[in-house]
């Protein structure tokens, strides 16, 4: 069901924890599945992102995302990071089966809301940046019979 | 490949060996197509009769109320659509319960599209429907209570013998899928006022493909697969022979074997159980503890999704489900749980192990091993988990 | 026992030991149920979406619209039920021609009780519909033409090509029982303009039990059997697997020798239409003679009745039939011969021999000199003949 | 499906023929499936069948119940011969299946069709001796589903 890639992040998940005192926290839960999703940032002065750590509780392909979304931001600066779409995240594990595509918009929305939450601590402006939904995943997967 | 231990036998058996030599001869040799004229066919009709005979004689009734089917879920819309169409000029009212499988629960919700009305009964926390709510549901035009035998996930078993003396105290027509009961506990149609029964054969160590339906003689409802004359014209279809040869043998087998084998499976069940609730925290067992299938251990692990679970547990070639296998396709949590109470995360949380007569002690420890170290590793992942 | 010479394959067909041997290891090692979430289940997924592939291939179409199916009569309950259901907001008309199998007369005979109108087209003399006919037949309402590409009794090929060209144009589904002709015959759903399509395993030396639909992508139907996420949500119940991948390989050997195999047949079957025309008096062919499944034989032998015969053909070892096996509960004459213009007397009077890849020219050889003394005998004993 | 004595009733069947200038001959057809059965006797002056012929175009079991029939009333009074029921016949035979009861009737209204074709030559009266229907078998077996 799920590449190797995924799998292989899956089992050994990149950047699992908490950081303290973070730069930025974003919690995201998904309404289609229940799964709930937390990242954290820790960046410094020039907005790169130094440290990142997620918690994750959800399917095999919330975890592998999670963990592929931290791997590509870390180092990144705010800016990169914005960028870091679930569609990148998907391509980066060589592909999502249909019904998990959501998944990997937990990552992006969690990235989202803790750059969001970056921004309104330091009360900088991140241009692109949109105020997270408190809630993502209404987004439909094809619909069969 | 190192060693794998099934742990899903609720959603599909192997075929014993027995089994498959019984349908090897009826796949060439035997071939006969039973509605033949010719000599050698009797052979193939005869097979056929026999394997009806069988089943009849394990739920104590007569023959001629076994009806083959291509499974459990045909069975299920038979009972169900067929006795809506036959009795809709007494009513159009259906009773079932909200723990069904989805063969019942999408059969009736397609009643309901189509003009009929169908009361979903609460369970109370362990899966039991309530018999006073039952009793009030009753309207002067129900024409059906269906309610499951035993239930798939939570392995929780019906006063099946109370709901049929209901029924039949308000001459309402009584169905029970008991695609995950028969051949793992005693049933008997007469004493339970069961007028129509589901069965399947790969739930039994049989093959799949094939199952069955109990329908009470005299009952109006008619064909569901329309066609030629098989099956006292009630079933069209090329009778599916090596199936039903297949099942026979499974049937006669777990009849055979069910006191023995159920006992043993039982006291690994209870034996799992204590062990997971002892050494694991924050876990909870669902399902009935005095009315439950003898194989079925069911499981919440909070602050975990079931998923991550499966796979960990794979990985470590356990094979178990999370919710019923044939809704895997779906990302919601289990309609069974969230009608015993769960919330959605402690639902999404849950571990459905089904042992089988092979599965033994050192199995089950080395299983409960396992569990130990992945609950604790999701947890250290888990944003929902504080230690 | 003697040699069987068995040439009733249109009833049923023995399955290939490659087919068997292609099975085996579902019904043990690789029993999972395809819905799994543990690794070793992908086997038998895999397993599933090979042979979906490999039927899609043979119908020039893509895998995704293949649906495993119980077997043909399921097929043909499903199109023409939920086609019905699901278009009636447009109408509720539907064309079928008066020779078709049970399976769909008697669902469209269950439909006109339920408020749609089937017109059944005649056929002619040979067993061919007419295409001036249906054009006129069609009405606004019209939703489905369900027509079969060939029949089980006479072996008539119908210009499904041409059926499928005239329902396109008017916007109308075309559904067509290929039991009968799905291995046979090459099949392009997309040039024949066939939006579904029925098939059956056991007709082309596959498992019983098992079959399949074509369904076009886009169309509105939906479950006939609801339950499970099976088959794309479209028709519910653990995958039998076994039977799919049985079915598979019969596929895969039927397409592979389909030219050679039926070149053979088609040989023979006219070498013994030829011989028994000749050699036996008052006797004619049924059924078409241009567009003829390669290995269908259909006769009458006026003066004589049919079980008496098929009774007679066994006492020497072989095996046929007389209308199709699975009406043979009925004593009425085949609705098809009926409606080729047969009177009562010589309908009942017909015999039905459906050849075999093993069918040996020696074989035929003995059937007609077999056949030549029991009509002769049969003559003798009726009160119809006078010689 | 047929029990060994139908299978030799209808492999060898007895009085299979005709009788020219019989004393009666009967003739009956089954509206249900078509078939037809043609008994003729040769009756002497005591009112004792003599001898017995049938000619049937029908399935195994007209077969067998035609020759069974003949042989149970081949000298046999007239008298005796009318108390020669369907069921009698299908006795003798060991039983018919239920979807073939019906042809026994075929043989039984054949008796009488030839007894009444005898008793009108003869312009004698039969007791208990009905004219036969031209056609038989309207009787229905147990309707299924
Ligand atoms: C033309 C045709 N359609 C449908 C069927 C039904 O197929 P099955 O017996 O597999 O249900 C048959 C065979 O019996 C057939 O010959
Ligand atoms: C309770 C119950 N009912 C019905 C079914 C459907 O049976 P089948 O998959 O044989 O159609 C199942 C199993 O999937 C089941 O567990
Ligand atoms: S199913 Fe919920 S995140 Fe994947
Ligand atoms: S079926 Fe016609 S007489 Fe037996």
């Amino acid at each position: 069901m799920y590449s190797e890639k995924v799998m292989d992040h899956f089992e050994h998940p990149r950047n699992v924890g908490e950081i303290e005192d973070a730069s930025g926290v974003g919690t995201v839960g998904n309404a289609k599945c229940g799964d709930i999703m937390r990242i954290y940032f820790d960046i410094d002065d020039d907005q790169i992102i130094r440290d990142v750590k997620f918690k994750t509780f959800g399917c095999g392909a919330a975890v592998a995302t999670s963990s592929m979304a931290t791997e590509l931001v870390k180092g990144k600066s705010v800016q990169e990071a914005l960028e870091v779409t679930n569609k990148a995240v998907m391509e980066a594990l060589d592909g999502l089966p249909p019904v998990k595509v959501h998944c990997s918009l937990l990552a992006e929305e969690a990235i989202h809301a803790a750059l969001w939450d970056y921004a309104e601590k330091n009360g900088i402006k991140i241009e692109g940046l949109k105020k997270p939904k408190s809630d993502i995943g209404e987004e439909e997967v094809e619909e069969e019979y | 490949m190192e060693k794998i231990i099934y742990l899903d036998h609720a959603a599909t058996t192997p075929a014993r060996p027995e089994v498959v030599e019984a349908m090897m001869p009826y796949f060439t040799e035997k071939f006969w197509n039973p509605s033949s004229v010719y000599s050698p066919a009797s052979e193939a009709k005869k097979a056929v009769s026999e394997v009806r005979e069988r089943i009849a004689d394990s739920l104590g009734t007569q023959s001629q109320d076994i009806y083959f089917t291509g499974g459990g879920s045909e069975a299920d819309n038979w009972a169900i659509k067929e006795t809506a169409e036959a009795y809709a000029s007494k009513g159009k009212h259906i009773i079932t319960s909200k723990i069904e499988h989805h063969a019942v629960l999408h059969t009736c919700q397609y009643l309901e599209r189509n003009g009929y009305e169908v009361t979903y009964l609460d369970v109370d926390e362990m899966g039991y429907i309530k018999l006073d709510q039952l009793k009030k549901a009753i309207r002067p035009d129900t024409i059906l209570i269906t309610i499951m035998f035993a239930n798939n996930e939570i392995g929780t078993i019906q006063p099946v013998k109370e709901i049929g003396a209901i029924a039949k105290e308000h001459g309402i027509l009584f169905h029970t899928d008991a695609v995950q009961a028969y051949g793992q506990v005693p049933i008997n149609v007469d004493e339970m006022n069961i007028d129509m029964m589901s069965a399947s054969g790969h739930k039994l160590n049989g093959p799949k493909g094939i199952g069955f339906m109990y329908i009470r003689k005299g009952l109006k409802l008619r064909s569901f697969i329309h066609g030629g004359a098989q099956e006292r014209k009630r079933r069209a279809g090329t009778e599916n022979v090596t199936g039903i040869v297949g099942l026979g043998k499974a049937v006669e087998i777990a009849f055979e074997t069910m006191k023995e084998r159920t006992g043993k499976e039982q006291e690994l069940r209870d034996y799992a159980i204590k062990k997971i609730l002892a050494e694991i925290p924050y876990c909870r067992l669902n399902g009935g503890r005095e009315h439950r299938l003898p194989n079925n251990i069911n499981i919440s692990f909070q602050f975990i999704e079931g998923e991550s679970l499966l796979i960990m547990l794979d990985m470590a070639g356990i094979c178990a489900s999370s919710g019923s296998a044939c809704t895997s396709g779906s990302l919601d949590p289990s309609h069974v749980l969230l009608a015993i109470g769960l919330p959605h995360e402690i639902a999404h949380g849950s571990l459905r192990m089904t042992l089988g007569e092979e599965t033994t002690k050192e199995d089950m420890d080395f299983v409960v091993e396992k569990l130990k170290e992945i609950v604790d590793k999701l947890r250290k992942m888990s944003p929902l988990y504080e230690d």
